[in-house]
């Protein structure tokens, strides 16, 4: 991108129309009347259903498959399995999200020389219905020799631990291990001299929590028709928060050009990160390449959990030490993250943010990317920096406990401003911690009085936010009305955001812009709808696509009044001269200059192609009020506030909206939400009936306090707020939960039996 | 699969004698439908006992009640008489899953689908309801602690139907009541549930009283002992401490994804104390 | 498996189809009448995504089998504004932002409309509880309370 | 960084640049770890930008890439 693009006024000096406004979401009425269609409401003419056999196994060696009775099954098309996924040399590519290794991919999609988790793929099927498919499954022969598995992070890093690849040599560490481990990774972020710091230390804690695997919980599952077509190109249709991704993915492990393979995004029925990666998709495709039909493939609820991507649980080992009158001298700590059967956990992304929010001198953190026999991990919101959070958070609070101190005032005396220098790397630019703190204590919320059994928490959280590549296209239509075309997934409202945005940019009725989420074959890469990027890295292609087509508009008018371009200026909708000097001309409204395009040069449009840079990171804090029946350990949230930077909410009502989400998500994962295995290794939880996602009737409503730092690298100011939501809650719960019981728990979930157990031991 | 909807009660016996392989019931179909879906059932034949009229109506006969056996949550929630009398019934019953299921899951098919953690259960326990069969050889009464033998199953046979719940008629000083508990607020299965009914002379000292107990065994329990705890008191805090130590101690439960053997043994008992006050102040009125 | 034929109403309109025994209504609402605005999200009546109204009564259509929509008459999603006119709740969910992505938002708004017809005035946790069975993972609730708390009152009001 | 080194002044106009020094400098250096590292400008981050300009006094950071969910 052009870093020097002119931000021409900053969010404060200009009465602003739509930034900023609730506007009517374009989306809304699709979405309300049933008419939105999502992954599973595509078919087409032909069409075949896809089924998956998968794994009953948590580790085992696959001897053979015999597909010859599947095959023969009337209504059964076609079969694939490992054989008809061409192998992948390991070597890491970055492919948006993380590095990728499509070594590892291929085997996840379609097991190879051992099944890895219980769900693995291991053959699919495809077949005139569904009830067919699944029958042909059952013909399916897969014999197996069953090995021992390992599922928790600390067993599968002990020696002698179950394999899961025995080609894998822990990376990181020297001198280079010649024996090969479940250990992926090691990883060190250094700042200062911990010893020192500890050495000036007057209290120091030092505490190991535990988390589980949690699911984002999407209620969609992941759905997908692929058809491949006798020329060799194929197109595909899926629920996804980056069909660039996607493309790039399949097209490498089906083995065809980016260029023949169009994939479009239907509308999202949620992600967090959970569809980012592909797992159906290439499956259908094969099917498809196979049979030349339209091949669909809808997950059951069961898949989804067992088969797609959660993320991970973790061990984390924190030490913080501090002066007695609370400033905070040196951080310690250990991360050890489960990645799933395949390396790349988010222990790295763990790692940075987990002292972030603190201005220490003395840091030292470690991270540990550990495989065990459960499905690769995907991202979560905020991928790795909960977990660590969560911990460090923990920690602090009772630190600040120890030493007498309210626990916002504590964090502010530490808190990280521009210019802190952080651990992961840069200095912070403008930040708004701070102001977020202050205006933490300034809730009324903080102030009501708790009643007996009740208590209430804080927590905070810090994500970096991203930029990346975006392509927009805005095409000016003959009749002065706009589309507005962008490879972004609206996954919560985005489509208004970006609507708000080159309304005010262009001066026009924000009703006057269509937006259309491009398939792949209309713009240039676009990264994911992740890492909360859309509004800021799309926001900012959108405005200088605007921009773009201001400048189109005016070289028009220019042209026309046959005066110089910078005797052109645009306001409120309509080319103007730009002083009495370019001469007397009535105004031109963007219709005007629409009507007469053709006769002045063509069609107009604004585009953009650029890679956002200059992300501005987002810092939250969550305020929640709790009641323990302490009979039961049951945990009842009575108040919940989450107090956010947003840099410049665009639409608010969005921005309140990722708050709340995440606030429950953290909820979740804080009381109830867990991956339950098995002594065999099998996961006994697929359901929303054991995975516990909060419901309406557990719930207060959700307060919300938007905070505006602007960030300077976008014209309005946006840094992004998806992420950070979901980190400050979970140690919030717990340190009121802490606060109501008189108890520090240092673990999750804090599901009943575990709250009763503590009490219980505590009381002993 | 064959699907048959008979309109009569002798349509439907003829039909579940005349089947070959596995005939299945389906009333509300809550947890059929389930099973259909993750395949792990396959019945031959499914037939529904919706329509047959008998099975849907609700009567009174001097205070006892006859409740049809595909009388639904959201039906029997609606019954003013029945809530009156059989609070811990019909609560029992209404906990069972969400709005969406309650229009659907029915007294009998919770009873019949035998789950050692059905909420009805427990309450029907303690209510002394009686269970009215049919099948080829006529009609039978069985207690509705007598119905499940373990998880899933039944002491029925395949070509029996339960038509209805009978509910004795009781004095004025009487109450009933059921709580379980779960880990959120709704949609989740009882990790604990207890039921208790009871009644009171003029002083508010608890003269009978049943306890049904269900989540903490291969199927719902009726625990006389824990009754006996009761009986003769005012439900006093010592009655209290007696009765959730007998609960506690009829509790055989397993470590499962739902809760632990000590959490349940522990929650029952605080479950019971909670359940046997609300049923007290019922029945004190 | 002999499919069977079934004769029902959906949204005022007759239809007839042949329905395999197994199937569940969702199935053929969406793969037979074409109308996918109900949603599968879990298919065990854990989620409410594909919630309907069935002579008058709320329930999940995955917990129903298709086989027994014969004689019924059956609300959903598709049926619920008159016209280009939204209905109250649909309009309060939109000022509202009471979606995000939009999964569960059919199932809730035909939740919700069967709640406020039998209970015009709600307080907001029989609202929460009413709706208990319809998760939605994005939005916390919130917004979805509100609006419908919203909706009550507009309604009242009219 | 390689063999214990954490900071080192290095003349250069981008970041491209600064890459290069790095891979002649510290040679076992694999080129997806250049691929998969970011830059901070005087505290902005940059990711994949290696064209983005460096000024004399520029303080430049590495770290690791970021995704996000």
């Amino acid at each position: 991108m052009d870093n020097s693009m002119d931000v021409g006024y900053s969010a404060d000096d200009k009465e602003l129309k739509f930034v900023g406004k609730r506007t009517n979401r374009p989306d809304g009425v699709d979405k309300v009347t049933g008419r939105a269609r999502f992954g599973a409401d595509a078919r087409l003419p032909g069409m075949l259903y896809g089924k998956i056999l998968r794994s009953p196994h948590a580790h085992a060696r696959i001897i053979s498959i015999d597909t010859s009775k599947a095959e023969a099954l009337s209504g059964v098309k076609a079969v694939v399995t490992r054989d008809d996924f061409e192998d992948r040399d390991s070597e890491f590519v970055p492919a948006g999200e993380m590095m990728v290794n499509y070594r590892d991919m291929v085997r996840n999609i379609m097991a190879r020389e051992k099944v890895l988790y219980d769900g693995h793929a291991v053959a699919a099927v495809a077949a005139t219905s569904v009830t067919i498919a699944k029958q042909a499954l059952k013909l399916i022969d897969v014999q197996y020799e069953v090995l021992p598995h390992v599922i928790d992070v600390v067993e599968a890093m002990a020696p002698g631990a179950p394999l899961l690849h025995d080609d894998l040599f822990t990376d990181g560490v020297e001198p280079k291990p010649t024996k090969p481990s479940n250990v992926a990774k090691r990883l060190e972020f250094n700042m200062g001299d911990i010893a020192s710091g500890f050495a000036e230390a007057d209290e120091i804690l030092e505490k190991t929590f535990d988390t589980k695997p949690v699911h984002q919980g999407y209620i969609e599952p992941h759905s997908c028709l692929a058809s491949f077509s006798e020329n060799g190109s194929a197109e595909l249709w899926c629920s996804t928060q980056g069909q660039y991704l996607v493309r790039a993915h399949c097209s490498k492990l089906v083995g065809m050009e980016i260029s023949k393979l169009r994939v479009t995004p239907s509308e999202i029925g949620g992600g967090f990160g959970g569809k980012t990666v592909v797992f159906i998709e290439p499956i259908a495709l094969a099917l498809s390449k196979k049979t030349y039909r339209p091949i669909k493939i809808t997950m059951t609820r069961d898949e989804v959990f067992r088969s797609s991507g959660p993320t991970s649980g973790g061990n984390v080992r924190v030490k913080v030490g501090i002066t007695k009158d609370g400033k905070i001298m040196a951080c310690e700590a250990e991360l050890k993250y489960q990645a799933g059967a395949f390396q790349g956990s988010s222990v790295q992304p763990g790692c940075m943010c987990a002292f972030a929010p603190y201005d220490v001198a003395n840091v030292n953190v470690i991270g540990w990317d550990v495989l065990s026999n459960r499905p690769k991990v995907a991202a979560y919101r905020a991928p790795g920096a909960p977990i660590s959070e969560y911990a460090v958070e923990c920690v602090i609070d009772e630190l600040a406990e120890r030493i007498g101190m309210d626990p916002v005032d504590f964090r502010l005396k530490n808190a990280a401003k521009e210019g802190t220098q952080t651990a992961y790397g840069p200095k912070f630019g403008p930040v708004g911690f701070v102001e977020v703190l202050e205006a933490t204590k300034a809730l009324d919320h903080y102030k009501i009085p708790l009643g007996p059994n009740q208590g209430r928490g804080i927590g905070s959280g810090f994500w970096f936010n991203i930029g990346g590549e975006t392509c927009v296209n805005l095409n000016v239509n003959e009749d002065g009305t706009l589309t507005l075309i962008t490879g972004s997934p609206d996954i919560g409202g985005s489509r208004a955001s970006m609507c708000n945005m080159a309304a005010e940019e262009l001066g026009i009725d924000v009703g006057l812009i269509n937006p259309i989420i491009a398939d792949t074959s209309v713009l240039g890469f676009n990264f994911l709808s992740a890492g909360s990027r859309t509004t800021f890295a799309c926001g900012l292609a959108t405005i200088e696509a605007a921009r773009n087509a201001i400048e189109n508009m005016r070289k028009r008018v220019a042209q026309l009044w046959d005066i110089p371009l910078d005797a052109v200026v645009w306001e409120d909708g309509a080319a103007r001269p730009a002083s009495s000097n370019a001469g007397e001309f009535e105004p031109m409204t963007l219709p005007e200059i629409a009507k007469i395009a053709p006769k002045t040069g063509g069609p107009i449009a604004g585009h953009a192609e650029i890679n956002a840079q200059g992300a501005g990171p987002g810092f939250g804090t969550h305020m929640v009020d709790v009641e323990v029946d302490k009979e039961t350990g049951h945990v009842k949230v009575l108040r919940y506030t989450v107090i956010q930077d947003a840099g410049k909410a665009i639409h608010p009502s969005f921005v309140e909206g990722q708050y709340q989400g995440g606030a429950v998500q953290c909820i979740g994962w804080a009381l109830n939400e867990e991956y339950v295995y098995g002594e065999d290794g099998r996961l006994q939880n697929s359901g929303f009936l054991d995975y516990r996602i909060p419901l309406a009737s557990d719930l207060p409503m959700i307060d919300t306090k938007i905070v505006e730092v602007p960030n300077p690298n976008h014209p309005y100011g946006v840094r992004g707020v998806g992420e950070t939501p979901i980190i400050p809650g979970l140690a919030a719960m717990s340190n009121a939960i802490s606060n109501a019981l008189g108890l520090r728990m240092s673990e999750l979930p804090m599901s009943p039996p575990k709250v009763l157990k503590a009490i219980k031991e505590a009381s002993v | 699969m064959q699907y048959e909807a008979p309109q009569t009660l002798d349509a439907a016996l003829s039909l579940l004698a005349g089947a070959t392989g596995q005939a299945r019931i389906l009333a509300g179909g809550t947890d059929i439908m389930v099973q259909l879906h993750m395949d792990t059932t396959d019945p031959d034949m499914l037939v529904d006992i919706k329509n047959i009229s008998e099975l849907r109506a609700i009567t009174e006969t001097d205070g006892a009640f006859t409740i049809g056996a595909v009388t639904t949550g959201a039906e029997l929630g609606e019954n003013e008489a029945v809530k009156k009398m059989w609070p811990g019934v019909v609560e029992g019953l209404e906990l069972i899953g969400s709005t969406q299921v309650q229009g659907r899951a029915t007294i009998g098919g919770n009873l019949c689908n035998a789950s050692p953690a059905a909420d009805v259960i427990p309450a029907l326990i303690a209510a002394n309801a009686i269970t009215n069969v049919v099948g080829p050889n006529g009609s039978r009464e069985v207690a509705a602690e007598d119905i499940p033998v373990g998880p899933g199953k039944t002491s029925l046979a395949q070509d029996e139907i339960v038509v209805s719940i009978s509910f004795p008629a009781r004095g004025a000083r009487a109450g009933d009541a059921y709580l379980r508990f779960i880990p959120r607020t709704e949609m989740d299965i009882a990790v604990v549930g207890v039921g208790i009914s009871l009644e009171v002379d003029e002083a508010g000292v608890c003269t009978q009283a049943r306890v049904g107990l269900g989540a903490v065994a291969e199927k719902a329990l009726l625990v006389p002992e824990a009754a006996a705890t009761l009986i003769g008191t005012s439900l006093d805090d010592a009655a209290m401490e007696k009765l959730a130590a007998a609960i506690s101690a009829a509790c055989r439960p397993i470590n499962d994804r739902r809760g632990t053997i000590e959490f349940r043994t522990d929650v029952a008992g605080v479950m019971a104390r909670r359940t046997a006050k609300i049923a007290y102040d019922r029945a004190v009125g | 498996m002999a499919k069977q034929h079934v004769t029902t109403t959906v949204n005022n309109d007759e239809f007839e189809f042949l329905c395999e025994p197994k199937a569940s209504m969702l199935d053929v609402l969406r793969d037979e009448l074409n109308l996918t605005g109900s949603k599968e999200g879990c298919a065990t009546g854990d989620c409410g995504a594909c919630s309907v109204v069935m002579d008058g009564r709320l329930v999940c259509s995955c917990l129903v089998l298709g086989v027994e929509m014969e004689g019924k008459s059956i609300e959903t999603i598709e049926g619920m504004a008159d016209g280009e006119k939204l209905h109250p709740l649909q309009q309060q969910f939109l000022d509202h932002a009471a979606l995000q992505c939009g999964i569960c938002t059919p199932g809730v708004l035909v939740a919700a409309k069967a709640l406020l017809e039998k209970n015009p005035d709600p307080t907001e946790t029989e609202v929460r509880y009413w709706l208990a069975g319809n998760l939605c993972r994005c939005t916390g609730y919130d917004k979805i309370i509100r609006a419908v708390m919203d909706a009550a009152k507009e309604m009242r009001a009219a | 960084m390689a063999s214990g080194e954490t900071e080192m002044e290095v003349e250069a106009t981008s970041v491209r640049q600064i890459f290069r020094h790095l891979q002649e400098r510290f040679p076992n250096i694999k080129s997806h770890m250049v691929d998969d590292i970011a830059v901070a400008i005087d505290g902005t981050v940059f990711q994949d930008a290696w064209l983005e300009k460096v000024t004399e006094n520029s303080e430049v950071y590495l770290l690791p890439r970021i995704g996000g969910g």
